[in-house]
């Protein structure tokens, strides 16, 4: 029996985007135990336990289920990830936070049981501004670029990337932090309004995200020059504004929709059979996509690492080395009935922190759907992995880790 | 008669003073301080330590600390979040600028620390009252959480802006850090509860806590009978600022381990300690302890319950979760307006009297 | 002239519009404290609640829907009719007619004439099972929620004041309508307060639950038709932000908005409640536009607090609160 | 029994010190200079004005009283007194010298304790907390040793207890002691506030209607111990009350107000007989 | 003294009720008594005998203080009321003052005065007229009509207090210690209110007091109250005579009244219970 525990959030602020992330979760295992019986022929066990996005529950739920034998956590939550970073690193358990978390994570010399594939917060902000780049033939020197953030620990991760990246393009940084819980951003759009810098980038969560969208229709901001990391780019955050969000950007770092081989599989193994988790009425959404895909991500690892260790029932250190020793190529994805729902990458020792591509999706407001505007972008590498060798080697100091790989 | 207190027959002072005079309570909760330093260590496991007793334990503290404020001198406060930052960040900046310095006294520190910063925040409550000082108070709570987000020293500059604890040792043993163990974390945090509530029940048995229930009680005619106002308020907010920082620094440094604070410490823990208080029972130590117990068990028995238990799914498990506490909080008042602490009286008041109804 | 003194202009015209808006969800605290003394913790829940009550009759939705399915393996999704705006209106007034009529049953009546303190610690009760009890009725998703108000900027006072100063002033349309909205409940109530002998009987039943009751004031109805007002209050304040918004959790976050307002104008104040809520909306607005870069911004949760704060230093009543006795 | 005869001239100005010239009054008890002076008060709320320009001293060891119609302002001059109101004219003398601005609980550390007419007492305490609190001026121990409970701060609670108890004692209450005051009735409640005003070993206790609603039985209980403390402890007492008979049978020298002005001030015998005072307050002469 | 208007129809009658506060604490052990239609009752004892318990289980309010009649009955007009709420007592013309003033602190005295007509539904000018009454009978109020009562002496808020009851124009008046505070002077004056209401208006009272001599005086027919039970009653003049309600209650021993100097013993033991 194999145990992925599920940490989700169907309760609290931010219910709305948990409850899509946990059902394609568990339906994707629930695929892979009905259609393949499990993996390998061992039966997953999810098991899942209700966090709220607080991170005390979420100590809780670590802590009753890793008794049980987990083997990979994905805590959804950046108080519970770093909270779990050192502890689940001393219990020997590994840690996907996919795509949120600890950035510096990326490097597997210090952060051995942490993994952040396929793309991080800097990946983000350089891909944002990279596409900004192609947008404007290369040249964004005498552009402003606003960032409006979730004043937090997680809004604030764009900020260094950004700073670095406007010395290196020569654009204008304007910053803009929004309080928690963020209902109230008039003082924010009124000087976006003043301003009117050429772009608008944001780092935003939660009721926030609404309130943004709807106050730049409200000025009449252009949408399309308004860019979301892709915590902001879900159907929740543009739905409420309703017409006026049409041509709102966010980044992704997988595919949007239903249109894949993998949706049949489920509509015939899990949806029809009645086996479906929650309310079924999630299909096809972002944010359930983004939980199908750290699903099939974990299985695709826990496969690896039965294929490495010669033995099906893996236990979390397997897992690992699972995770560390993951690849994702076209091949595969399509075989999985995946074809181009992500990025390609490949994960090692040095990098936890996969390819650092994401692609720029459109809210198309008419027919309700996010539409791919772009192929996969890389980050711009050679400013990141800078900084993340010194983010990391700053905690390694701090906690007396010795770098190394094994 | 299953329960006695017959009579007053004490001959002395000092043993009418005491903590518990009958002597079956006096028993009892001996063998819960027995039990709990002797036994339960060896019994604990993580699951344990970390998901009941550290929170049980830590929270227990904060609400000893709001109840001085509230329960006995009557002043509403909902700063208690900002407070258990100032608590942890000012563990944390000492545990990391004087790492050879013992974390005992680094706690101890830290909530001299918050001591000073909850007397300036106090000094409003010269002026305003009752609800007004409550709402005031969040003043305290939005802007320290505001500047510890904001000002990149209080995290060291650390690229994330979350704060995390080096592991620190006492007497050889792990008390920070990841590796830690079940029994030891455990009983650090245990001994400074108990001595929190030993002080607490010190200071509120003798005349510091007079003067709080006076001005708790009817704060100008407290003044006219010779209370400073200005000295029992304040000195009230220190020692309740104080058990609320250490256990913001027991929260930070040896619970959680990594901290952000706009998450830690937001308005919701200062709501929860609240609330702890007022169902356990204001103005009671032991009520302190049973509001901690109830609101940091009960969720997790609940679910454990529904979804463990009964299998249900985990949102509407959940959902229930928070009907089921909010009406207990209604039944609980409707039968007890007093709290818990008050409730256990009334019963043991009825047991005395038992097997007659009155 | 100079630019600044306009934006600063603009920047004060929204804050009134933003100080409206705490006002709305204020009014609700202030009723209810009025009528009983008691502090409504709940408050923003029941307009969150109220929010979600009206959507989900709007969409036709099956209240308990998930439970429904999950305990009899049913597959509902939906009556699969769509009410009218105005007639969901009506039908959540109802429900929360309703709800003000058990709480006051199952609570409040129990708890007559205790301290403060213990209704406040009931209303948080109430606030928990709420909250649940929202979230169990009609799912956690976020709502779009339409009933028709206008939003985004007025054009006419954009192009005005735009020949006028060379400079457009950004007014939000919904803001407009809200001012309108709060104007009207303002008056009704202040109206009903003060010339209503049941108005009297309110303020009464909040000093002296025994006296009033000695005087053949019923506490029941009293409360009833304070929480029910309390609760329309709630679901126009739940429909002004969230059409902001959308309708969520958060929705009930924004009594924390609401808080200083009441502060500043008085637990107690019906004007004081529109009152308190223009100078914290401009003060705070004010504030970040003119000092917030100097400090890093995102100032506005906590100035407003402070901003009471100070005020209450010198005012301890609030600005239009009753009186604090101070007599022995 | 009647208290000593009142001259205009002997009112006020001399200092305590100097002026020895004790009185006996015909149960034998001694007579002091002026202890409290005030010197043309004068009391106002916004329009309202509460007290008019009233002079009146009281004497050490005597039973002062104070009557008048409601409203008259009785009530306010005590809070003048204790310092919770602030005269906008007119001096206070205390002791002989004058007392400058103070805040009441500096007032109360001076020796002045009170019971008040709508009862104030701490209601959330058990009888024997509240009358501890009276003793909150004499107990000094600091934070740090209450905190510990070390010798000192024991000490001093058992040595102030055993006071407390005393005093129990005195005013028979030994059986409530433990009770929530809230819990007691009226009459009870009255006499444990008196019981707090004694803890504290005042040289001027001020009682502001400590017999409204008890009867005759209680009455009786309660002047015998305003009698007992007076005689017993020397304390002086300034009291506020409605009971005629009471009055006149205790006190020795009486102030009559009415509308916040003095209408008279002298013996009982002397009040009793004033047509003004007959007039304002008493309505047909008592016998 | 005054059997004007009296008659031997009986408007309440309490039955041996017990109460219990807080489930626990016994306070009244079997009281019964009843008030005649048009008389004036007067209930008497010492501190804690429990007069304000019997009032407030009559007019309902012991509920709002975790009180309960847990035993007896008490009817009025014939009919169980125990069930009923504080507010159809009032609608059933019994209204009571409670003791400790209760004014409504933060309304003026007049809004104080008219919140006391709530139940009232005979039009404005009728409030007004009884207001106009009111003040007649206090004109102190008059003076101080627009100040809060919270700012008010004692007496003038004991005046508040009655004045709020007689608004009500109620048939029975539960009145707890209206003399309490007030000038020697005001007392005559209320109990001749009471009476003028009585003989006039046909007004029935109950009425719970400390000030035995008055209240005698102005009674009809007593009941005496010692720790919750009855221990005596009978018509006003007849208790006036009885030697140890003189004894104990007037104050008065053979020599006619004592001075409050020369009480040396405190607290003697009644002879009934003895
Ligand atoms: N704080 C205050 N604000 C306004 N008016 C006040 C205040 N205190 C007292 N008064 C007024 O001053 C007058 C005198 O009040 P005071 O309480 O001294 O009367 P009193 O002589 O004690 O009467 P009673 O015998 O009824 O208690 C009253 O008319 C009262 O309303
Ligand atoms: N809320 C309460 N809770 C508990 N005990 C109470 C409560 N109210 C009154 N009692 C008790 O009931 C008894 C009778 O009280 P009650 O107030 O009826 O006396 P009373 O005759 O009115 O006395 P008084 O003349 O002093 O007003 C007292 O012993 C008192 O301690
Ligand atoms: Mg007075
Ligand atoms: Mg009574």
């Amino acid at each position: 029996e194999l145990v992925f525990p599920s940490l989700s959030y169907r309760t609290g602020p931010y219910a709305a985007n948990g409850i899509p992330f946990a059902d394609g979760y568990a339906d994707y295992l629930t695929l892979v135990n009905e259609r393949d019986g499990g993996i390998g022929g061992e039966k997953i066990n999810m098991i899942e336990c209700e966090t709220g996005y607080n991170t005390e529950k979420g100590v809780e739920c670590y802590e009753s289920t890793k008794s049980q034998g987990a083997l990979v956590y994905q805590p959804l939550s950046t108080g519970i990830t770093y909270q779990l970073i050192p502890k689940a690193t001393a219990d020997g358990i590994p840690i996907h936070s996919l795509g949120y978390g600890r950035t510096s994570a990326k490097n597997g010399k210090v952060f051995s049981h942490v993994f952040n594939y396929p793309a991080n917060y800097w990946d983000g902000a350089s891909i944002a501004v990279k596409h900004l780049l192609d947008e404007n033939g290369g040249d964004l020197s005498s552009k402003t670029i606003a960032l409006i953030y979730h004043n937090s620990a997680y809004g604030k991760e764009p900020i260094r990337t950004l700073e670095e990246l406007s010395e290196k393009h020569n654009f204008d940084l304007t910053l803009l932090p929004v309080d928690h819980p963020g209902q109230e951003q008039k003082s924010q759009w009124l000087q976006i309004r003043r301003e009117k810098p050429d772009y608008v980038l944001m780092w935003g969560w939660g009721v926030m995200n609404q309130v943004a969208i709807q106050e730049a229709a409200n000025i009449r901001y252009p949408m399309d020059q308004f860019i979301g990391i892709w915590w902001s780019g879900s159907e929740n955050d543009v739905k409420p504004a309703g017409k006026a969000a049409d041509g709102y950007k966010a980044l992704n770092f997988h595919a949007p929709g239903d249109d894949f081989a993998v949706y049949d599989a489920l509509e015939e193994h899990v949806w029809s059979a009645g086996k479906g988790a929650g309310a079924g009425d999630q299909k096809g959404t972002v944010l359930y996509n983004r939980g199908l895909y750290a699903a099939m991500l974990a299985v695709e690892a826990a496969r690896k690492a039965q294929e490495i260790h010669g033995t099906m029932q893996i236990d979390a250190s397997m897992m690992r080395d699972g995770l560390e020793q993951l690849s994702m190529t076209e091949a595969k994805m399509e075989e999985l009935g995946l074809k181009d729902f992500g990025p390609t990458f490949e994960a090692s020792c040095e990098n936890h922190g996969g390819s650092g591509k994401a692609a720029v999706n459109q809210w198309d407001a008419e027919s309700g759907t996010w539409e791919v505007i772009t192929d996969y972008i890389q980050s711009d590498q050679e400013v990141l992995d800078a900084l993340i060798e010194e983010d990391s080697a700053a905690y390694a100091a701090e906690n007396n880790i010795e770098q190394s790989c094994s | 008669m299953l329960y006695r207190e017959a009579g007053d027959f004490k001959t002395s002072y000092e043993a009418d003073g005491q903590t518990f005079p009958i002597r079956l309570d006096r028993r009892g909760y001996y063998a819960i301080l027995v039990m709990a330093l002797a036994v339960v260590p060896f019994v604990l496991n993580d699951y344990w330590v970390n998901a009941v007793f550290l929170p049980f334990l830590i929270y227990a503290i904060a609400a000893l600390g709001l109840n001085i404020l509230t329960g006995y001198c009557g002043q509403v406060s909902l700063g208690t979040g900002g407070f258990m930052a100032v608590g942890a960040y000012s563990v944390y900046k000492l545990m990391t600028a004087f790492p050879e310095i013992s974390i005992a006294i680094h706690v101890v520190l830290a909530g001299l620390i918050t001591a000073l910063v909850g007397v300036l925040f106090g000094l409003p409550s010269l002026r305003i009252k009752g609800f007004y000082l409550a709402v005031a108070t969040l003043a305290a709570q939005f802007f320290l959480v505001w500047l510890f987000n904001r000002v990149p020293w209080f995290y060291n500059y650390s690229a994330s802006g979350q704060i995390s604890a080096p592991e620190r040792t006492l007497l050889g043993y792990r008390i920070t850090g990841p590796e830690t163990q079940a029994w030891a974390v455990y009983l650090f945090c245990l001994v400074f509860l108990v001595a929190s509530a030993w002080i607490a029940r010190n200071l509120t048995r003798g005349s510091v806590g007079r003067k709080w229930m006076a001005i708790r009680d009817m704060d100008i005619a407290a003044e006219i009978i010779g209370v400073n106002p200005l000295t029992a308020k304040l000195s009230a907010f220190a020692v309740s600022s104080f058990f609320v920082g250490i256990s913001g620094a027991l929260f930070f440094a040896v619970y959680l381990g990594a901290v952000e604070v706009g998450e830690a410490f937001g308005i919701n823990k200062s709501f929860l300690v609240l609330f702890m208080i007022i169902i356990g029972g204001l103005g009671s130590i032991f009520g302190s302890f049973a509001g901690a117990a109830f609101m940091v068990l009960m969720p997790v028995f609940l679910k454990n319950v529904l979804v463990g238990g009964l299998g249900w799914p985990t949102d509407l498990a959940a959902h229930l979760e928070f009907m089921i506490v909010g009406a207990l909080i209604i039944l609980f008042l409707v039968l007890e307006p007093h709290g818990l602490a008050q409730l256990w009286r009334m019963t043991k008041e009825k047991l005395r009297l038992w097997p007659f109804p009155h | 002239m100079p630019d600044q003194l306009l934006f600063a202009i603009e920047v004060t015209l929204n804050g009134l519009m933003a100080g409206v808006l705490y006002a709305l969800v204020a009014l609700g605290f202030v009723l209810i404290f009025k009528a009983s003394g008691i502090f409504n913790y709940a408050q923003g829940v029941m307009a969150l609640f109220a929010a979600l009550t009206l959507v989900g009759i709007m969409e036709g939705q099956v209240p308990f829907e998930h439970l429904i399915n999950v305990t009899f393996g049913t597959e509902i999704h939906g009556f699969g009719w769509e009410v009218p705006a105005l007639l969901a209106i009506l039908l959540t007034m109802v429900v929360m007619v309703l709800f003000a009529w058990a709480v006051n049953w199952i609570v409040l009546r129990h708890l007559v004439n205790q301290e403060p303190i213990i209704l406040f610690m009931a209303t948080i009760g109430l606030a928990y099972f709420l909250e649940g009890l929202g979230d169990m009725m009609w799912g956690s998703d976020i709502k779009t929620l339409d009933v028709g108000l206008p939003q985004g900027i007025n054009t006419w006072i954009d192009e005005t004041t735009f020949n006028a100063f060379g400079y457009g002033f950004f007014i939000d349309n919904l803001d407009l309508v809200a001012t309108l909205i709060a104007i009207l409940l303002v008056a009704a109530l202040v109206a009903f307060s003060q010339y209503t002998k049941q108005g009297r009987a309110l303020r009464a039943v909040a000093d002296d639950h025994q006296a009033a009751l000695s005087v053949g004031i019923s506490l029941n109805f009293i409360w009833v038709l304070t929480w029910s007002i309390a609760g329309f209050v709630a679901l126009v304040a739940g429909i002004m932000w969230g059409a902001k918004s959308g309708v969520q959790f958060s929705l009930s976050l924004i009594a924390l908005k609401a808080l200083p307002v009441l502060m500043l104008g008085g637990f107690t104040s019906i004007p004081g409640a529109i009152v308190g809520g223009l100078i914290i909306g401009v003060g705070e607005k004010l504030f970040e536009f003119l000092i917030g870069p100097l400090v890093g911004g995102a100032t506005e949760n906590w100035f407003a607090y402070v901003l009471a704060l100070i005020f209450l230093v010198f005012r301890p009543q609030g600005l239009f609160g009753e009186k604090i006795i101070e007599r022995v | 029994m009647t208290g000593p005869g009142m001259s205009a001239g002997a009112r006020g100005r001399s200092d305590v010190r100097d002026s020895l010239d004790h009185e006996v009054t015909a149960d034998g008890r001694k007579i002091g200079g002026v202890l409290m002076d005030m010197r043309s008060i004068t009391l106002r709320f916004g329009g309202v004005e509460a007290i008019k320009n009233i002079s009146f001293d009281i004497r050490e060891g005597e039973i002062r009283a104070i009557i008048g119609p409601n409203g008259a302002g009785k009530s306010s001059m005590l809070n003048v007194i204790s310092g919770f109101y602030v005269p906008q004219e007119g001096e206070v003398w205390f002791r002989g010298s004058r007392r400058p601005p103070m805040k009441p609980y500096q007032v109360a550390r001076q020796g002045i304790a009170r019971t008040f007419q709508n009862i104030a007492l701490f209601e959330g305490m058990s009888v024997l907390d509240n009358v501890m609190t009276g003793r909150l001026t004499q107990m000094k121990t600091g934070m740090a040793a209450q905190a510990l409970w070390w010798g000192k701060a024991q000490r001093e609670e058992v040595e102030n207890r055993a006071r407390v108890e005393q005093i129990i004692d005195f005013l028979e209450i030994q059986h409530i002691r433990k009770t929530p005051v809230g819990r007691l009735p009226y009459g009870l409640k009255k006499r444990v506030e008196l019981a707090r005003a004694l803890a504290a070993d005042p040289m001027l206790l001020l009682l502001d209607e400590p017999m409204a609603g008890m009867n005759v039985e209680e009455k009786e209980d309660m002047s015998r111990f305003i009698l007992d403390v007076n005689d017993e402890f020397g304390t002086t007492i300034a009291l506020i009350e409605h009971d005629m008979g009471v009055v006149m049978d205790l006190s020795d020298r009486v102030v009559v107000m009415d509308y916040g002005r003095k209408i008279g001030d002298g013996t009982p015998a002397e009040v009793r007989s004033n047509q003004d005072v007959i007039d304002a307050y008493l309505g047909v002469s008592h016998d | 003294m005054l059997d004007a208007g009296r008659t031997e129809e009986t408007l309440l009658e309490v039955k041996n009720i017990e109460v219990i506060y807080n489930s626990v604490i016994l306070v009244l052990k079997g009281v019964s008594l009843s008030v005649p239609r048009g008389g004036i009752t007067a209930l008497l004892g010492g501190n804690g005998a429990g007069k304000t318990t019997t009032l407030k289980a009559i007019s309902n309010l012991l509920r709002s203080e975790r009180g309960m009649v847990t035993k007896g009955s008490i009817l009025h007009r014939g009919e169980r009321i125990q069930d009923l709420n504080p507010s159809d007592m009032v609608k059933r013309g019994v209204v009571q003052v409670m003791e400790g003033r209760h004014c409504f602190e933060h309304l003026t005295v007049e809004e104080n005065l008219l919140t006391g007509a709530y139940t009232r539904s005979d039009g404005r000018a009728k409030i007004d007229a009884d207001l106009e009454m009111v003040y007649a009978y206090f004109p102190r109020l008059k003076e101080r009509r627009r100040s809060q009562a919270g700012y008010t002496s004692g007496g003038e808020q004991q005046m508040v207090a009655i004045g709020r009851a007689m608004m009500a124009r109620p048939e029975t008046i539960l009145l707890d210690e209206p003399s309490m505070g007030l000038a020697p002077q005001l007392v005559e004056e209320i109990f001749g209110i009471v009476k003028s209401l009585n003989e006039n208006e046909g007004v029935s009272f109950l009425l719970a007091e400390q000030n035995t001599n008055v209240a005698l005086r102005f009674a009809h027919h007593g009941y005496i109250l010692e720790s919750g039970r009855v221990v005596m009653d009978g018509a006003a003049a007849d208790l006036r005579e009885n030697p140890d309600v003189k004894e104990f209650y007037l104050g008065m021993s053979d020599e006619g009244r004592k001075s409050f100097r020369d009480v040396r013993s405190y607290r003697r033991r009644k002879r009934w219970l003895s």
